[in-house]
């Protein structure tokens, strides 16, 4: 009924691979493998945005999330001991879970199937012009303010990561301590916050998990 | 001399013509691939005994000079071996990632290449955001190395995979804002109108970035943050043989230990073909007089230049301690490339100024402006950790 | 004008300096301070005589009377201002001298009678202290300054009579004294302030435009109160409270008596010659505004008959209750006020010169009888009860013979003694005075009692049998002497103003003076009449007294066994102080309590009604707040409370939980929204 | 134009008053120093009589700054003769009365609330605008509050309390007529609002701005009136508001009465003067016959009420009270209407009242005195029976005592007598029934105050031990003021050659 | 060209794919991977609509998903900052542990 060059096999394709990362990266027991199927996943995405023809924003896409947010959540697994730790039964909880996000994706789908405006989009349009250049100048024109509020916000959240995660007193590097007093010394460690520069997010060396 | 130029485009294009219509696209991407692919292993193969060569020389030895004619032949042999060696798996290694990582790592790096400009239209992609298309593309190697760090289950091999991550994201940040003078000034990611902007001559000098005073420093910086995204000389901590046997590698034999090294080769390379396009005019002459010589030919007299740079630099510069690396990284090199965009912006604005004179007052002021940061960084790291020495008997 | 005028305030700042200086002595300075103030009022006497030269000779122009007047500024307000002044007249002249010289006898008596009293020094400060304000009162120009001065006489007066302070007594006659003349006072200052008002000057003399002089009695003459009484009259009757108050006139005149608890000289002094006579001088200064009458029915003006009229009857009256008494000084005092009653008599119905005249020699003869009966009481050892003395002449001859001639001189023994000039002159100014005859026979009544109880008193002191326990003895020669000078002066001072040669008439109303003794032919029968009186008096009360002679102190007076009511009345004084202790007294001390009370209970208690209020209404509100908002508010809170811990349990603190909540709810949403767009 | 003296004389007591809680201890030295620092304002005074242009009579040292605009409320501060008598008196008084307080018992927060409420008393006397002057007239109680709660007798709390509440009272009820008034005339400056009261305008306004109210000008005027009387009725005090006064001044410690019935009662009258009269003529002439019932009903009721009480303080209440009651006919009698010739009398009048004021100042802080030294020397008790013949025993008190007693009297010669003279001589040409009443009160004064002396002084020593007469520096505390009543009382041109030219500049400008 | 609604049941998917692991897992992490891939989502929507609506010129979608890239790398940072400390509090990183902000 339609015609093989129509299907679109490429979006197909890319959204299939994506998918089934996804739901890996839910459901492995390995928290390893789950951050790698999510970094495939996260690949996958950025192939769509490229397909839409957004090469920049892929690119960024990659950058950010491969590039950083994997190694986070992959260190962040290491430092929590968790790459060992087996998958729990599937317990009551878990089931509702599963019920409510089918509900969510029925009432999502539903309405784009049913929607009739949606059909009425030229499925033929030309691809926006988004160059580089022009993101560049919109980028210092039009959205300069929340690009420096951005700036902010990633310079606060860095700093802010930094100093939740730093061990509460380096002095007393008592390798494991106990959760007793951890509790005391309160969840955000106050040790003097180091300069912000001296390690990057909570992948240096001096870590030890 | 124009067709010497652009002999391979021709080439190319003589070729796909002949391939049956349907697979015409087929043809096209293999043809650009497929020379790009040899080229650049062969350079990988003569770069191993080069280096070897060269390291011996310096370190007043002869180099591997048993196989073939004064030792030419040893790439070919390494390869050999690699390939029929046995290749180890650990017990407990966690196979499927153990296998993955070493092509996580050599397939960005070949991506990388997709985007360089080898010579005038000789590049395998122009992309319109192909700057920002390498750097995505090399930050992918961290991951790479964790997978192999990781899936080892060896303690070296995480420790190693530990710390050469934390080297090449710390060393990501100042490579890339050093790249962004460039962008700055030039207005555009794609590389190609980048060389464009470096082609002008004026009084027979090339305009090229590196002879400004940013871009002078720019490159400086770029090599150094290149050194150490490559892991190579001075910032080869992670394969330290000394400390952690070969870091992320140690669990690799075989054909898989070949890729990681071809990976890395693979990331030099890149790194050069970057910096020449950036800094050195990518394929534009340095006088204007030979600028009918074919453009790939400057670009490759470059690359080799550099490669030797870096070849020069492995053999003389001790190995940096790790905190002390990462305190140049974050301490010295990011302070340098922002103060760099600074003086960069300063060079822009201040093209206007018409009166004599200008150009050596500008270059002065620039340079001033780097070399006082620098001192002042330098002076302000340098914290003497070792009291003076009390020479307590000697008078 | 002489210069002495401008020196004439040197006459009362003398003893006034005298009094000061005393004052900040020590007491144990007695004869410092006696010689200080004797020595100040001789100086007064010879400055008085120098100012009194100037005035003795006739007017050149003739007609009118020598009168010098200085005044000065006071203070200003207003627009106007307050000018004080002093003057030198005939009037003043007679009056300074004669207050100067008894003074100085009296001073020079009490240094001898306050021999033996510890605090003498502060005895003369007070003494020179009422010299002062005597000798302001006289020569004062102004109605004000002799207000003043008569206020500061007041004063003296009080701290003389109350000088023995540690008696009750003496205190308490002091403060009634005081208060007595006070109330004087006060007419005296409303007739004042009225004055002024009406004439707007107190000056009596201020060349043309002084309140006595024509112009301003022509302006009072006019005026009339709204009770159609002329305000020139309602002035001079104020004015006359005053005199009345401080000379001791019938309604005011109970502290009189009780003043006799001070030191004898005092009394002399102040009862005798000056105090006592400075009511009259008022009168007598005032007279042209109390001549003053626009009604002028039968030649006298209302005020001045009012005078003859409260003359008279004090006259009379006061010389009834003498004869009651037992004290030797009260018997004194009352005489005192019979003769200022005469006194006023006399100015009422002769006018200034007939008044003046016995004023003068009365305060000669009456200061010779206190002094008298003071050397009496100093010899028999402070024994005042005259019934427990008797037969003194012999223990003391020179004081029972001055004390004879006092007595002869005030009863009116004719021809040698003051006394009858003077009383005759009342009687023949009386006698013709156009208003009525009543006052002339009621002032030979009094005339036959004042010699009645004059001999009733010789005999009970001085004849009779011994009745005083202890020996009496004669006084110093210091206290006798005075009482000699004062015996010859009381002889002496009748012969100025004789019928014959009315020296002292011609003095004080200038007109020309030359001897005739026909007048004394023209009032020969008047003379013969006083001298049957005062015969009648002595012998009736000689005989009374020899034949039933009282056996002891305490026996009765043969008057008393005769008419014992009568007698009782007179002893007891007529009962007016237990009169004014009934009315005046009690109504000052129930207006008092009703105020006291009134302001203790009435605003008090409004006050504290008030704040009684105040507190109920907070006590309401509190009980309010306590039941009806307290309960409701809480048992609503209560219900809130309930409500909310059904949702606390929502919030368990699983994440997880709250992001199926979210999910649940953007299901709903999309249903909400779906279901809507459908209809 | 702009002085500074006047807000230099205000501020100096505050000073001095820290600078006693600063820097003296307790006992003596906190004494000698307070009594010190307290001449200083004396000799401010000094000053300011000397730079005072007598023959002016208009008000001067003036001091006029913004202070709060919107409210047209502006640091107005000037004296004419009137106020620059009553800085004298205070300035006068309050020295007295740190002189005389014994240094013994009193701590040096008594002699600094002695400071505070001279600077009180500054304040009001020099104030022109209602703001501020308000602001000093409830600033001078709150010391007086507490040197009574603190230093009092046994009721002292109860006294205390009665004082504030009674005089707040008062004051809220002129505050509400002065906030009326500024709407009508948007200022709080006595002198405008004079003339504004003058031309009449001043009823018209408070008519139309408060027609709301369906009241006209008059009832208005009248009601705002009786409530800034009722202020200084509570101050003054006037009869039927007077109960708090003999409490207060019994219980309040000796030297405090002192200051209260010296200077304190004075600032009723002149608000009065200053206030009252010129702004509120034509009501206070509607109500003048009630107004002069009133005057007389306190002369006769508190001098009778005096004879009656037992305690000493109580007695001189009264007699206080007494004597601002002449004050109150005079300043009332004033209010006749009659033409030009009454001139005189009026001026008479209002000049016996300021004269009567300051006399009456000096005798009554005098006899305070007094009782305060027989109070130590009796141990505490003040009951008229506990004393007898103390003539033997303490001549020089009683000498001295006994002048001031005559000059509280009105005896000529002393300065009691001008004051009252004068204000009889006015009242009687102006108001014959009212002055004819009055001197009842004199007779009444001279009983009681002569009842005193009788129970006090004379008759028998009872206990002969505890007298002992005065001490020289008792002595040297008193001299000054008995010394003062005779030299006013001969020459009272001192104080009318400053009265006189304001009363009649006052007279003028209220054109009656 | 692949119809728009293609891209949005893509999304929609991959939304509901993260919402579900975000629901079930007890893992503190993998519930900020579903979190994570949620996000992604949306960042789809944003391009998707961009891509496809008239006015795509103005790159409003595209900005959009920039800056939205950006917050959640900051997001990401600070929730594992505070997954450690939860970590090093509790000792484990089991969602139910973590319950101390309750009612």
């Amino acid at each position: 009924m339609r015609m093989l060059s129509d299907i679109p096999i490429a979006f197909l394709m890319i959204a299939a691979v994506t998918l089934v990362s996804a739901v890996c990266a839910m459901s492995l027991r390995n928290l390893v493998h789950c951050g790698l199927c999510l970094v495939l996943t996260f690949v996958g995405l950025a192939a769509t945005y490229l397909h839409l023809s957004a090469e920049f924003v892929g690119f960024a896409q990659v950058l950010v999330y491969v590039g950083a947010v994997a190694i986070l959540i992959v260190f962040t697994i290491l430092l929590t001991r968790n790459a060992e730790v087996t998958l729990s039964p599937v317990s009551q909880s878990s089931l509702v879970g599963l019920g409510i996000a089918i509900a969510v994706c029925g009432s999502l789908v539903l309405p784009l199937v049913t929607s009739p405006s949606l059909r009425r989009l030229p499925a033929q349009s030309l691809a926006p012009d988004a160059q580089v250049q022009r993101i560049g100048e919109k980028l210092m024109a039009q959205y300069v303010i929340p690009l420096e509020a951005l700036a902010l916000v990633l310079t606060a959240a860095m700093i802010g990561a930094v100093v939740i995660a730093m061990r509460d007193d380096p002095e007393r590097n008592d390798p494991s301590p106990s959760p007793q007093n951890q509790k005391d010394t309160g969840s955000v460690s106050n040790s003097p916050a180091g300069t912000a520069l001296n390690s990057s997010s909570s992948t240096s060396s001096s870590q030890r998990p | 001399m124009e067709t010497l130029d652009q002999i391979f485009v021709l080439a190319k294009h003589w070729l796909v013509a002949r391939v049956p219509e349907p697979l015409a696209w087929l043809a096209t991407i293999l043809l650009s691939i497929g020379p790009l692919i040899t080229v650049f292993a062969s350079c990988f193969a003569i770069t191993t005994i080069v280096e070897r060569k060269a390291l011996g020389r310096i370190q007043n030895r002869f180099g591997p000079n048993r196989v073939g004619p004064f030792g030419l032949l040893q790439p070919l042999a390494d390869g050999l071996k690699m390939l029929i060696k046995e290749d180890l798996v650990p017990a407990q290694a966690d196979k499927v990632v153990h296998l993955l990582a070493p092509f996580a790592l050599v397939v960005p790096a070949w991506l990388t290449f997709s985007v360089l400009p080898f010579g005038r239209n000789m590049t395998v992609i122009d992309l319109d955001a192909g700057l920002l298309f390498f750097f995505a593309v090399g930050a992918s190697s961290e991951l790479a190395v964790f997978m192999a760090g990781w899936s080892s289950r060896n303690k070296y091999a995480l420790m190693g995979a530990m710390r050469g991550i934390a080297q090449m994201i710390s060393y990501e940040v100042p490579l890339v804002l050093s790249t962004v003078a460039v962008v700055m000034s030039v207005g555009s990611l794609s590389l190609p109108s980048i060389v464009e902007a470096q082609s002008a001559y004026v009084f027979g000098m090339p305009t090229w970035h590196v002879f400004t005073p940013w871009g002078l420093s720019g490159f400086i910086l770029f090599l150094i943050a290149g050194a150490a995204e490559a892991n190579r000389a001075p910032f080869d901590l992670p394969e330290a043989e000394s400390e952690i046997i070969a870091g992320y590698l140690t669990e690799y034999s075989g054909f898989k230990y070949a890729l990681f090294f071809m990976g890395e080769y693979l990331g030099l390379f890149a790194i050069t073909g970057m910096g020449i396009t950036l800094f050195l005019g990518g394929w534009t002459a340095p006088v204007s007089f030979l600028a009918t010589t074919p453009s790939w030919f400057w670009f490759f007299a470059k690359f080799g230049a550099i490669i030797a740079l870096f070849i020069w630099v492995r053999g003389t510069v001790p190995r940096l301690r790790m905190d002390q690396l990462m305190k140049f990284a974050w301490k010295f090199l990011v302070p340098l490339t922002l103060v760099n965009l600074v003086v960069a912006a300063f060079w822009h604005f201040s093209g206007t100024w018409q009166f004599p004179g200008a150009i050596f007052a500008r270059w002065l002021l620039g340079a001033g402006f780097i070399g006082g940061a620098y001192v002042t960084l330098g002076r302000a790291l340098h914290t003497n950790q070792f009291p003076p020495r009390v020479y307590a008997y000697a008078e | 004008m002489p210069s002495i005028v401008n020196y004439l305030w040197l006459i009362p700042a003398l003893p006034l300096l005298a009094a000061g200086m005393i004052a900040l002595l020590k007491q144990r300075h007695r004869s410092l301070s006696a010689s200080l103030s004797i020595g100040s009022l001789a100086i007064s006497l010879g400055l008085s005589i120098a100012a009194f030269v100037p005035t003795l000779g006739p007017i050149e122009g003739g007609g009118g009377v020598k009168r010098w007047v200085h005044n000065l500024d006071w203070f200003e307000f207003g627009n106007t201002t307050l000018r004080l002044g002093w003057v030198l007249d005939p009037l003043t002249a007679a009056m300074l001298v004669m207050v100067t010289f008894v003074g100085l006898l009296i001073f020079i008596y009490s240094v001898g009678y306050m021999a033996h009293d510890e605090n003498a020094a502060r005895f003369f400060c007070f003494l020179s202290l009422f010299a002062a304000a005597m000798l302001g009162i006289l020569i004062s120009n102004s109605l004000l300054l002799l207000f003043m001065s008569w206020e500061l006489v007041g004063l003296a007066s009080y701290l003389l009579i109350g000088f023995w302070y540690h008696k009750p007594s003496a205190a308490a006659a002091a403060k009634k004294a005081f208060i007595t003349t006070r109330i004087g006072d006060m007419g005296f200052l409303l007739g004042l302030l009225w004055l002024y008002g009406e004439t707007g000057t107190l000056l009596f003399y201020d060349n043309g435009n002084g309140c006595l002089e024509q112009s301003a009695l022509n302006r009072l003459n006019t005026l009339t109160t709204a009770g159609g009484m002329g305000v020139a009259t309602a002035i001079s009757l104020l004015l006359f409270c005053g005199a009345a108050g401080k000379s001791g006139q019938v309604p005011l005149h109970v502290w009189l008596p009780d003043a006799m608890e001070g030191p004898t000289p005092v009394s002399a002094l102040i009862h005798a010659a000056t105090m006592v006579a400075a009511g009259v001088f008022l009168i007598a200064r005032v007279f042209p505004l109390m001549d003053v009458d626009p009604a002028n029915v039968a030649g006298s003006s209302t005020a001045l008959s009012v005078v003859t009229w409260v003359g008279a009857v004090t006259a009379v009256f006061a010389a009834l209750i003498a004869v009651g008494q037992n004290d030797i000084k009260r018997i004194l005092a009352y005489s005192t006020v019979s003769q200022l009653g005469y006194m006023m008599l006399g100015l009422g119905a002769g006018g200034v010169a007939v008044g003046m005249f016995h004023l003068l020699t009365h305060a000669f003869f009456k200061a010779l009888l206190f002094l008298g009966a003071g050397s009496v009481i100093h010899g028999c050892h402070e024994e005042q009860d005259i019934r427990r003395m008797g037969g003194l002449r012999r223990q003391m001859p020179t004081t029972f013979l001055t004390y004879a001639i006092g007595m002869m001189a005030l009863s009116g023994v004719p021809l040698l003694f003051s006394g009858f000039w003077s009383k005759d002159e009342i009687l023949h100014a009386a006698s013709v005075w156009p208003v009525s005859r009543l006052p002339f026979y009621l002032g030979l009544f009094g005339a036959v009692l004042t010699a009645f109880y004059m001999t009733r008193q010789m005999f009970f002191v001085f004849f009779g049998k011994q009745h005083l326990g202890k020996e009496a003895h004669e006084s110093p020669t210091v206290m006798t002497i005075p009482l000699v000078i004062l015996a010859i002066a009381a002889v002496l001072v009748g012969f100025w103003g004789t019928p014959a040669w009315p020296w002292l008439h011609a003095y004080l109303t200038g007109h020309e003076l030359h001897l005739d003794l026909s007048a004394l032919a023209k009032s020969a029968t008047l003379m013969l009449i006083s001298t049957a009186v005062v015969a009648l008096g002595m012998i009736s009360a000689w005989r009374l007294y020899t034949r039933k002679t009282p056996s002891s102190p305490q026996a009765l007076d043969p008057l008393e066994a005769a008419q014992p009511a009568v007698f009782g009345v007179l002893k007891n004084r007529a009962y007016i102080d237990e009169f004014y202790e009934a009315t005046v007294i009690r109504l000052n001390h129930l207006l008092s309590v009703t105020s006291d009370v009134l302001d203790r209970f009435l605003w008090n208690g409004l006050v504290q009604l008030v704040s009684l209020m105040a507190i109920a209404l907070a006590s309401v509100g509190k009980a309010l707040d306590q039941f009806v908002i307290n309960l409701g508010f809480d048992g609503w809170c209560g219900g809130l409370k309930q409500g909310a811990r059904g949702f606390a349990r929502l919030q368990n603190g699983q994440v997880q939980s709250y992001l199926r909540v979210i999910g649940l709810s953007l299901v709903a949403l999309v249903v909400v929204l779906l279901w809507e767009r459908r209809r | 134009m702009n002085g500074w003296i006047l807000t230099l004389l205000t501020v100096l007591p505050l000073f001095s008053g820290l600078l006693v809680l600063l820097v003296g201890s307790q006992g003596s030295r906190s004494h000698k120093l307070s009594l010190g620092l307290g001449f200083l304002p004396l000799l401010l005074v000094g000053l300011l009589w000397r730079q005072f242009d007598a023959s002016s009579g208009a008000i001067q040292f003036i001091e006029k700054h913004a202070w709060i605009p919107t409210l047209g409320v502006d640091y107005f501060l000037g004296i004419d003769g009137l106020g620059l008598l009553m800085v004298l008196l205070s300035a006068l008084v309050v020295p007295f009365a740190i002189a005389a307080t014994p240094s013994s018992q009193q701590g040096r927060l008594y002699f600094a609330l002695l400071h505070f409420l001279q600077a009180g008393l500054f304040g009001t006397f020099t104030a022109l605008n209602f703001f501020h002057w308000f602001l000093f007239w409830e600033l001078s109680l709150v010391p007086a509050f507490f040197l009574i709660k603190l230093w009092g007798g046994p009721e002292r709390s109860a006294a205390a309390m009665q004082f504030f509440v009674y005089t707040m009272v008062g004051s809220i009820a002129m505050l509400l007529a002065f906030a009326a008034l500024f709407l009508a005339a948007n200022t709080f400056d006595f002198l405008k609002l004079a003339e504004l009261a003058g031309s009449g305008e001043l009823t018209r306004n408070v008519g139309a701005q408060l027609a709301g109210t369906g009241l006209t000008g008059e009832t208005l005027m009248m009601m705002m009136g009786c409530g800034v009387l009722l202020g200084f009725a509570v101050k003054i005090p006037i009869l039927p508001f007077h109960t708090w006064l003999p409490l207060t001044y019994s219980e309040a410690p000796t030297t405090t009465s002192m200051v209260l019935t010296g200077v304190m009662s004075k600032m009723g009258v002149y608000g009065l003067i200053r206030i009252l009269l010129p702004i509120f003529p034509e009501t206070l002439r509607a109500i003048l016959t009630p107004l002069l019932w009133l005057s007389v009903a306190t002369i006769l009721f508190s001098a009778y009420a005096a004879f009656a009480q037992k305690d000493l303080k109580r007695l001189i209440a009264y007699s206080s009270i007494n004597h601002l009651g002449y004050c109150l006919l005079g300043v009332f009698v004033v209010l006749q209407r009659g033409d030009a010739s009454l001139f005189n009398d009026r001026a008479a009048a209002l000049n016996g009242v300021i004269l009567q004021m300051f006399n009456h100042g000096l005798t009554a802080s005098a006899l305070f005195c007094f009782v305060g030294f027989l109070e130590q020397r009796n141990g505490g008790a003040r009951n008229l029976d506990d004393f007898g013949g103390l003539r033997k025993a303490a001549p020089v008190l009683t000498g001295l005592m006994g002048i001031s007693l005559f000059s509280s009297l009105g005896l000529p010669g002393l300065n009691g007598f001008v004051g009252e003279f004068l204000i009889f001589k006015g009242a009687l040409a102006l108001k014959p029934w009212a002055a004819a009443f009055s001197t009842l009160g004199i007779l009444a004064t001279a009983i009681f105050l002569l009842t005193l002396y009788q129970r006090v002084f004379t008759g028998p020593l009872r206990r002969q031990s505890s007298w002992v007469d005065l001490s020289l520096g008792e002595r040297l505390t008193v001299l000054p003021a008995v010394a003062a009543m005779f030299l006013l009382g001969v020459f009272p041109q001192l104080l009318l050659a400053i009265s006189n030219p304001t009363v009649k500049r006052l007279l003028t400008q209220w054109m009656f | 060209m692949t119809p728009l609604h293609y891209y949005l049941i893509f999304a929609a998917l991959l939304f509901s794919v993260g919402l579900a692991g975000a629901l079930m897992r007890r893992n503190a992490i993998l519930v900020l991977i579903g979190i994570e891939l949620m996000l992604n989502a949306a960042n789809l929507n944003f391009i998707a609509f961009w891509r496809y609506s008239p006015t795509a010129n103005e790159l409003v979608g595209l900005m959009f998903v920039l800056f939205s890239i950006g917050i959640a790398a900051a997001e990401a940072a600070v929730g594992l900052a505070i997954i450690i400390s939860i970590y090093r509090h509790h000792r484990s990183t089991q969602l139910q542990h973590v319950d101390r902000l309750k009612g």
